[in-house]
């Protein structure tokens, strides 16, 4: 379909502004711009097909089923939206002194408790915007908190199961990463911490359950043995879903813990985000916490800024508060039953799992928690099939793919998180499809790479993508802001999380 | 009650599942979980409330905020009540872009593959640079990202930010700075704005320079000649921008910026306390490869169709993992989407006119006001810092008495600024607002 | 200033076009418009408003309404303040259901065809019914349209109205009935209710009969032998009920009724000061020929895929003109839409323990209140009929004062009721609410 | 895809409900319900998911250019449902009381004068329903009228281009349809009105500009011979999007008008309605309106029911209010230039109709005002193409098709409206689609008898359906109500009005 700016046309307008008789302004000429930018220029009509059509163009949850591992792509209830555009929220300057604002403080204190007693710990801060400023807050935290001990240490433990932001997180905090193992159960290797672990360790970041969906069985020891050597552990709160109110990240030891409130609270994905990466702290580390958190003295809600140990700020204002509203509602509709959304989400995964076993080699042989992982190595190996093959087909029998080639420890992975929120039948039909691909695997692998054949279009060029970079309309002409060619993705780089 | 609403399982369901995966109950899925590491409790939480308690609840919060439904606002600051056409709540709320992810899956993600491509040329046009990401967190965090990408062209280790840069991004990115291993140095303004030659020797040796235009202060920086003074000491020079302001003001990109930066919120979302919003960043070709977040770039299909896909990933966490630009992951797509559907609104004729509208009502705000300005010298957008003559938190107060909060209290963020409040007027003002806060205003100050 | 935010013709396009006609200006348009019947000036209307505008100005009309969002109110008496759940609102906002018509091309118009082949399953299977059409335009016109059905199903030319029955309901059928041919019996109530022996009486060459249950004062009718005493005098037996009634009461297809008809708004639509919400009418299998309004069938296309599309269609005035069934074209799809996404939601479980609640509310209520009931001998399912002393006006505007607002005054409808309060709860009043209330009637009653 | 019937599974809930401990309700048991209705039972996901996917198989003015005949299918502006959702709208009960909803009376008040000066009359009924119950309410009036004088009198004229709800609701007011032809040059023919109007006439029932798009010469004729005759005129708004501003019905002699708030005034249509069809008339038909209208005195706004002569009531309360708050702020976005909505609506047709005129052939070859109606005739001689293959073939060209088989006059007729809101582009891509079936009727005419084959069916089988009459779910079974069968409509039976 066409881009907006192909649908401009000089002086239509779309706009509407109120009109009053003033003089016109007066500024510096110098400051004066030259050339108006090239904005689209469409009338209201056009502009609600225009987004109308890109919308059908796409695939949500309310399209279907969205089993993107580490990503809980669960329903997002509607009620949320409509709480979250109320005038007394939406149209709330984040400048209003407390006394114009005490319902949202309010809210933001509810659910930073809620949040503490779901994460076991003591003190939480609303401001970063997504997981992985979550964990860059936790780790300046962490910083702050052996400087103000004196300590300098530098290495922080990252499992070779987990997410890119971590080691990311950890080499923009100034640290440096050290790998460690799975072992065959799929846990973290313990020899090798126990190996490594000494006085320059910071700590472990760690997923658990991890990115393959198993809850680590060693946790008590790990904990033993980070805390042992005096240093802090991290719990990457992205698999939250499956042990709310199940086991929580402060009992197993973690000291931060970030919660990502688009995964397991509900906050739409919106296409990429936002997101709301609040944080949770055991009390050793909560006089670092980010400017401002939310404090109650009595009946009224304030800001509370007077940290001096504080790290500082790492957004503007209190945090992404349309998501906390969404959030917030989410967390109310279960209250104390929060577990029965955790148990689901494991019942849905396991049972998928055991419908998948047949078709799909599993890495780890053991039961699940909310996602797991598959391999379509065998597929590779003697049809010449691939993950990203499996995906695409799925894309033609009417699912989003789960995430493929994460982790990385898996080869051909294919990473499936159902989520609570799925019926059996959607179950049923995904694990026909992929029970469909796999025979379509023996029989025809060569269509299989001609898929998806459903879509609005085909496969398409990433290489040529990042060779020849066309990242803006050109107008005229296409710009190619490549310069000296780009190194491509390879086909089997993770999509998905 | 339970929010079985939310879960599709019927008890059978649940059985026969169960039966299936071969465990009795739903308890035995978790034996993985150590007996020490279980919570063994019922979370100790407010009882479950039904759809309507939730709306009755919240509703009953909401209506303890005073917004800018409920008093006439002056507030500013760096987040701007400005007009948000219904449009933009219409497209956002389509559920195939409201409850997607990442388009990592192109085939099945177009709209908002396409929608970002959009997204980056609008930013592009707006701030005349070449290439844009979509989209970092807010206009706060894109300043730390900012410096990120100077540390690693220039190689440098020093930061220099105006004091007329918005405060909390000076903020972030003095929290950021000791990560990325730079040193942060903070030029004072004169009489509201920064003198071009105090920058250029602080920018010696510097990786990059951040300035803001208009400044917090609302005032129109001298921005050609800082970016000139930035630049000739072979720093990055970053500008800070209002997007809405860019109908009338130079592009920074046509003034010798190497980045661009800026708050979203004003061009399309709701201000919503503070969040979520969209923070952009747009830069000259030389950076891309080493600009945070995502890029969508343009391809063809394997039947030669047009189409979009997230390119350059090789920059990013989930490719790169500790080598990456950044460890940004999930972005403000949506939000960056509402700007996009906005600016499409207000196309370059509505940027221009909104632009002189505020300038026109901020003009009329000077004049009527009848108190002194703090930076009278200085032309300004939409924002005015006058003088109240007693603590501006005082008066702000007792202007909220009477319907009217009159603006921001300066004194938060600058010392010796206690008296100074900022007056904020965007086209939801009217002259017959400024009228009623010069009145309040004689009253209480 | 214009509206050409609506509009999508430049200048350019305008001459283009223009020339493309062969005229040169767009009056050259109007020719055929005689000079003695032209305008010839501009309308006199007040000045055309932005959109920000339009926004202000709405809401300060809004804002002059006290709606259930500000005061705790307990009015019912047709319209019921239910709870709409936010799903409801999503669907109808989809634009291809919202900016859609009549689904003529039924190729392209699936989405609604089924939407409404499933409201009219709903609706059957809520009343007990055959058959069901979508729609009428609320619970009043449903009834002018039952008589009409009456009318020439039978031959016979007058109609029986209980007392009883929504008194808009019974004026909306005295309004139609002469240009019918029919004439209007209306018969008493007894303590509250209809008793069947004087109903029969009255049936006697009626062409229907209708009643209601609950009826208007809330109480439950004896409605099987009210059917019974129609139907024995070989008139139509028309039962208008409360769809939110039908998970406790027995649906009018179980008792004989011949037709059911009723207002769907407390089903899935906002209140809305009355409309616009969707009057459903479902009659027994013999009756389909002579229904009113679109009926959805079920068929298949050339593939022999299941499809929906309009059918019965020689029942309508497209094709039958004069002979039509009704006049009706555009009806209530989108609220009915509404309903079945409401209906849906609630499920049989749900819709019963609505009834259970608002029942239960009403109990509560009733030994509650302090005053005398009107109607001590009946059971009533949302609404009581409580006498207060004085004229019930009185007490509106002084309970009122207290930010209650305790009901509706009988006496707007029925004679000798002047000090009769109709008090309605749902499942959004809670039995703090009714504490409330009574405290507030004790004050001022 | 599947009816949500066939997605319910025994358990499965949506709702919530708020509890309270209160006893269990009695109730007289011989009323109590026996068995439960079979509503759906679906969770919340699978809800949206189930009304999402209805919504893509379905085509409106978002979607893209919808050209239907009479039924003016605008551009519905946003701020519309923004403002109709304001709470002080949405959840204002119809029964409160005068001083708690004086903004919805001063909107309805405002709506009333608005109309009335478009009109051209002196008072404005909000209350009836759509256009239809307009039409009745009006004939009502006239009867009511009439009767006050002393008059009896049955006949009402109704031209041969007239809408069908025109002579229906002439039955259903009792009175006898007289039919009128039109002339060659697509006026009334004003002989056959002198030689049949009289002392028994009632009025006519008249669309200016008709159906055929045409303003009707003799407006001013017509009004001295019904008038002469001391009957009354009847104006059919649903056209009144081409002359707003430009020719008012009170001006041209009419004594009643119904305004279609759904066509001229931006309701969305719903899929099928709400509507909105308030009346505006002459002072000496004011008598009669239905009860209430709203006064002012001074500030302060109320229901006025005071009128004895009242027909009585033909809806519940004051009307869907909603409707108007949407007609009203369209009306408030173009206040006196309301003219260059007509103008332009004007303007598209006839730049339309000149795009289509050497390919389909054009009854009556005048200009047109805002909508025009060509025939198929030529090609149906001439290669056994219809005006139904036409519209069928247009949905493959991405396009709704217009209205066809009406006006009665016309055979094979396309009623073709574009409305102001479209691009030129659109109608040249429009024009386009319509030039290129010319020619595929000429070069494949049996390929056309295949459309649609782009849509989710394929054409469906309408005689199947009036047949075996299936028009709910049958659970188990499918029962057919049709009894003996019913007689299906023909295929070139009008479809759009
Ligand atoms: C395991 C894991 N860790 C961290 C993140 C980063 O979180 P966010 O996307 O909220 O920044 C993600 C999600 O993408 C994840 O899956
Ligand atoms: C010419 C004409 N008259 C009357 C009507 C009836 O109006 P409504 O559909 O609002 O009842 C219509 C619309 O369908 C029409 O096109």
């Amino acid at each position: 379909m066409k881009l907006i700016f192909e649908k401009s046309r000089p002086g239509r307008t779309a706009f509407s502004l109120p009109r009053h008789d003033l003089p016109a302004p007066q500024m510096p000429e110098s400051l004066r711009r030259e050339r108006p930018p090239r904005l689209p220029e469409l009338a209201e009509p056009e502009i609600v097909r225009h987004f109308t059509e890109l919308s059908t163009r796409n695939y949500g949850v309310d399209t279907g089923f969205y089993p993107l591992g580490s990503c809980t792509m669960k329903h997002n209830p509607r009620v949320n939206e409509r709480v979250a555009a109320l005038q007394g929220f939406r149209d709330l300057h984040p400048n209003q002194v407390e006394e114009g604002a005490q319902g949202a403080l309010e809210l933001m204190w509810r659910l930073q408790e809620i949040l503490a007693e779901i994460a076991g710990l003591d003190a939480v801060s609303l401001q970063p915007a997504a997981g992985s400023q979550g964990e860059l807050t936790g780790l300046m935290l962490m910083r702050a908190y052996f400087e103000d001990r004196g300590e300098t240490r530098r290495k922080v433990f990252i499992p070779d199961t987990a997410h890119g932001t971590n080691p990311a997180s950890v080499t923009m905090a100034g640290y440096e990463v050290v790998g460690v193992s799975t072992d065959p159960r799929g846990n973290v290797d313990l020899d090798e911490l126990r190996a490594k672990v000494d006085e320059e360790t910071v700590g472990l970041m760690l997923t658990n359950p991890s990115t393959l969906g198993l809850f680590d069985e060693g946790i008590e020891e790990i904990q033993r043995i980070f805390h042992d050597a005096g240093a802090l552990l991290y719990y990457d709160g992205a698999n939250l879903n499956a042990v709310c109110g199940i086991s929580r990240p402060g009992d197993m030891g973690f000291d931060v813990v970030h919660f990502n409130l688009h995964k397991t609270f509900s906050q739409p994905h919106g296409g990429g985000g936002p997101g709301g990466g609040p944080i949770a702290v055991r009390s050793n580390l909560e006089p670092y916490l980010p400017v401002p958190t939310v404090a109650r003295d009595g009946d009224r809600f304030r800001w509370h800024d007077a940290r001096p140990k504080s790290i500082g700020r790492v957004r503007a204002f209190g945090g992404p508060f349309g998501v906390f509203v969404r959030s917030y509602a989410y967390l109310r509709a279960y209250g104390p039953q929060l577990r029965e959304m955790s148990e689901t989400a494991v019942l849905n995964a396991n049972y998928l799992l055991a419908r998948l076993r047949d078709d799909y080699e599993l890495p780890y042989d053991r039961l699940c928690m909310h996602e797991f992982v598959v391999s379509a190595r065998a597929l590779k190996r003697e049809h010449g099939v691939t993950a990203l093959d499996v995906a695409k087909r799925l894309i033609d029998h009417g699912f989003h793919p789960p995430t493929v080639y994460f982790p990385l420890v898996v080869p051909e992975a294919l990473m499936i998180e159902p989520t609570e929120t799925e019926a059996k039948e959607t179950l049923d039909a995904f694990a026909d499809a992929m029970a469909d691909i796999a025979r379509e695997a023996v029989d025809d692998p060569e269509a299989l790479k001609h898929a998806p054949t459903n879509a609005v279009v085909g496969r398409l060029d990433e290489v040529k993508a990042a060779r020849r970079v066309v990242v803006r309309y050109g107008f005229e002409e296409h710009p190619d802001l490549g310069g000296e060619a780009s190194e491509p993705v390879t086909a089997d780089a993770p999509k998905g999380v | 009650m339970s929010a079985a609403r939310y879960l599709s399982l019927t008890a059978a369901d649940r059985e026969e599942m169960l039966a299936a995966i071969g465990v009795e109950q739903v308890t035995g899925l978790f034996e993985q979980v150590p007996r020490g590491v279980r919570l063994g409790r019922e979370l100790d939480l407010e009882p479950a409330l039904s759809e309507q308690e939730i709306v009755d609840h919240l509703s009953a919060l909401a209506g303890r905020n005073v917004g800018t439904e409920r008093e006439l606002s002056f507030l500013g600051g760096g987040i701007y009540d400005h007009y948000v056409p219904a449009i933009v709540d219409m497209v956002l709320s389509r559920g195939e872009l409201l409850t997607a992810y990442t388009p990592y899956q192109p085939e099945v993600s177009q709209g908002v593959l396409q929608a970002i491509f959009e997204y980056q040329t609008v930013i592009c046009e707006l701030t005349g640079m070449d290439v844009s990401n979509a989209s970092g967190y807010d206009g706060t965090t894109v300043a730390a990202d900012a410096a990120f990408i100077a540390r690693h062209a220039t190689g440098r280790t020093k930061v220099v930010l105006a004091e007329t840069l918005n405060p909390q991004a000076r903020q972030v990115v003095k929290t950021y700075a000791p990560g990325f291993g730079l040193e942060v140095v903070e030029v004072p303004h004169d009489g509201g704005v920064i003198d071009p030659d105090r920058l250029a020797a602080a920018s010696v040796g510097a990786a990059a320079v951040f300035f803001q235009q208009p400044n917090f202060f609302g005032c129109l920086e001298p921005a050609p000649e800082l970016a000139s003074a930035a630049a000739e000491a072979g720093a990055l020079p970053v500008a800070h921008v209002d997007p809405l302001s860019l109908g009338l003001l130079e592009a920074p990109g046509n003034y010798g910026a190497a980045i661009a930066i800026g708050e979203g919120q004003g061009a399309g979302n709701h201000m919503s306390f503070g969040g979520p919003h969209y923070g952009f960043l747009a830069a000259r070709a030389d950076l891309i490869r080493r600009m945070p977040g995502r890029i969508v770039g343009e391809t063809t299909d394997v039947q030669g169709r047009r189409g979009y896909v997230l390119t350059l990933q090789t920059r990013e966490q989930h490719i790169r993992r500790e080598k990456a630009t950044s460890n940004i992951t999930t972005n403000q797509t949506l939000l960056a989407l509402g700007g996009l559907v906005y600016l499409s609104w207000l196309g370059p004729q509505g940027l221009r006119e909104l632009g002189e509208t505020c300038m026109g009502l901020v003009q009329y705000a000077r004049h009527r006001l009848g108190h002194p300005l703090a930076f009278p010298d200085q032309a300004t957008f939409k924002e005015i810092a006058i003088r109240v003559g007693r603590p501006a938190r005082d008066v702000i107060a007792a202007a909220r008495e009477r319907g009217v909060n009159p603006g921001y209290a300066l004194g938060r963020d600058y010392e010796g600024m206690d008296d100074v409040l900022l007056v904020c007027v965007t086209e939801k003002r009217s002259p017959g607002d400024i009228d009623r806060l010069a009145e309040v205003l004689e009253d209480v100050a």
